[in-house]
């Protein structure tokens, strides 16, 4: 088998491992499947990416992983098939997920003294779809609960990860806003 | 956002497009409490001609409405800080508490705006659902969950006299995989379907059983068989050997 | 737009339908959501089988209609993907499971008088895993969510449709497990 005929295989074979694996899979899984290294794998989603220009179908990097995905500029052949995507949130609800995005972790009274404003009611919805979950609990008086984002926030943007949030006036935000110590580098 | 036709305002210090004024208060390149935004709003009404372009009065409203607001925020007091922000706060004069505030709520703005637009492309592109392509993973020999519940629903229908369910104490899916199993192993010949469940059984425990038996057969513990359609159902140990 | 550029548009919108729509789609739902004849579409998806001859997915033909799969050449690719099985719920997140299961739809408070203990924590788990997902809302104080089993649920269990389980002397299992009052009938 000439080298070409090898990596064709494996693309062919990544093809239908981001397939069968429906959501994101990580780049590591991919490897182990394909039985080569991730910098290999990482060379074949590119050149499945290449090869995916003029199809329908289109490789996302997303919540830690790989997915393929149906290219937006054909959203409504497919809106008309299956489903609309849920509704869209709203201002207030997209503002509150930001504090948490950018501030995680953070308790409620501190999205509310960002906002300026009652946020209990979108820190509940966001909770009820899975935007957001509690990550423990701040140490001190009345050891008010702390909020962060979940995976189903990276796929709901279409984020790598964390880091991976718009950055705002080229800078990034959390750095701007970042209030986390050094220690809590537990960044993916 | 809008790079269409943002109109043109004429204010104290300021001359250009309203998007470019609302950039600049919020970069605090303008001192909003210095500008009048009333006499803004009716330079702009008086000069509207008899077409209207909807999308840019649109534009004008929403910019002139974000102004306000902000220039509200800059006049007025803040709301009392909840509780617990109040002893992190330093003795900072009012007016730099109330920039920063304002600042950095402009900024969580921002980044709302820029997350609805990654939202509103993600809303555009799709994955894929689970289908029953992959259901594969689940070895439910010659049966179909419907076999299992038809079975399940004559098992119900036995109890179906009891009145209440109380939740039995340690009634738990753990225990009564351990108990299917127990029952498997020493019958080598395998065991009904229906003989797994007592019909005496409150109900709760008959549905807990049951999931306790589709976790088994899931973790390949469990082997169902059935020599003919709408025969018996039989249970077996393991499932790899046979 | 010339006859070729059309033709590669809808067969590039039947990729992402095949793609989207998970399970066998009908012709006729191609067809209609393609907005083109069922002649049209079934020569169109031939073209896209053509186009998937080097490829690591076909369209199969199966009773239900038209779906994407992978090619059956790199199944040993995909089962070391899938080989990685999830881990296995706990047991108080299977009871939590159990009881949304078989009372769907359910609130919180529901699920946790059956159980005799806290659920929330496992019913935001099983939101994780996707297990569960909220179906509406309950009338009366505090319009409390109700949840209710997903796919997801189905597939880890191996069953077809819950939905589908033919009515008993003409009720469903879950009226029969209900002890829903009268007054509670908001059957859907």
């Amino acid at each position: 088998m000439t080298e070409a005929d090898r990596r064709h295989v494996l693309c062919c074979a990544l093809e239908c491992l981001l397939f069968a694996g429906g959501g994101p899979v990580p780049l590591r899984k991919l490897a182990a499947a394909l039985q080569c290294s991730e910098e290999e794998t990482e060379s074949l989603l590119a050149q499945l990416q290449l090869d995916y220009r003029s199809r329908g179908l289109m490789v996302q990097q997303v919540a830690g992983g790989y997915q393929l995905c149906t290219r937006p500029e054909y959203a409504e052949y497919v809106t008309r098939l299956v489903a609309a995507q849920p509704e869209p949130l709203s201002r207030a609800a997209l503002e509150t997920l930001a504090v948490v995005a950018y501030r995680q972790p953070v308790t409620r009274a501190e999205v509310e003294a960002v906002r300026g404003a009652r946020s209990d009611h979108h820190l509940r919805r966001l909770l009820e779809r899975n935007l957001i979950r509690e990550v423990g609990r701040k140490p001190g008086p009345g050891a008010p609960i702390l909020y962060g984002t979940t995976e189903v926030f990276l796929r709901h943007f279409g984020l790598r990860d964390l880091s991976d949030l718009p950055p705002l006036e080229g800078r990034r935000v959390q750095d701007m806003l970042g209030t986390r110590a050094a220690g809590e580098s537990e960044e993916r | 956002m809008s790079d269409g036709r943002s109109p043109i305002v004429r204010v104290a210090g300021f001359e250009g497009p309203v998007q470019e004024l609302v950039r600049r208060a919020h970069a605090g390149e303008v001192d909003l409490r210095e500008v009048d935004l009333s006499s803004m709003v009716r330079s702009y009404l008086d000069a509207l001609g008899p077409e209207v372009d909807l999308e840019e009065a649109t534009e004008f409203l929403w910019a002139a409405a974000v102004l306000v607001e902000l220039k509200s925020k800059l006049l007025l007091p803040p709301k009392p800080s909840p509780p617990e922000a109040v002893g992190e706060e330093e003795a900072a004069d009012l007016e730099e508490r109330l920039r920063q505030r304002v600042e950095e709520y402009r900024v969580f703005r921002e980044a709302a705006e820029a997350l609805a637009a990654l939202e509103a492309v993600q809303r555009r592109v799709f994955t894929r659902p689970p289908d029953e392509a992959s259901a594969g993973e689940l070895p439910l020999v010659g049966l179909t969950a419907e076999d299992l519940f038809a079975a399940f629903r004559r098992v119900l229908e036995r109890s179906e006299q009891r009145v209440e369910e109380v939740p039995p104490e340690g009634v738990t899916v753990a225990d009564r995989m351990q108990a299917i199993l127990a029952t498997l192993a020493s019958s080598p010949q395998g065991v009904l379907f229906e003989d797994l469940f007592e019909p005496a059984s409150p109900r709760i425990v008959i549905i807990v059983t049951f999931l306790a038996l589709l976790e088994l057969v899931r973790r390949r513990r469990v082997r169902v068989a059935q020599t003919e359609p709408f025969g018996p159902i039989r249970l077996y140990a393991g499932g790899r050997d046979g």
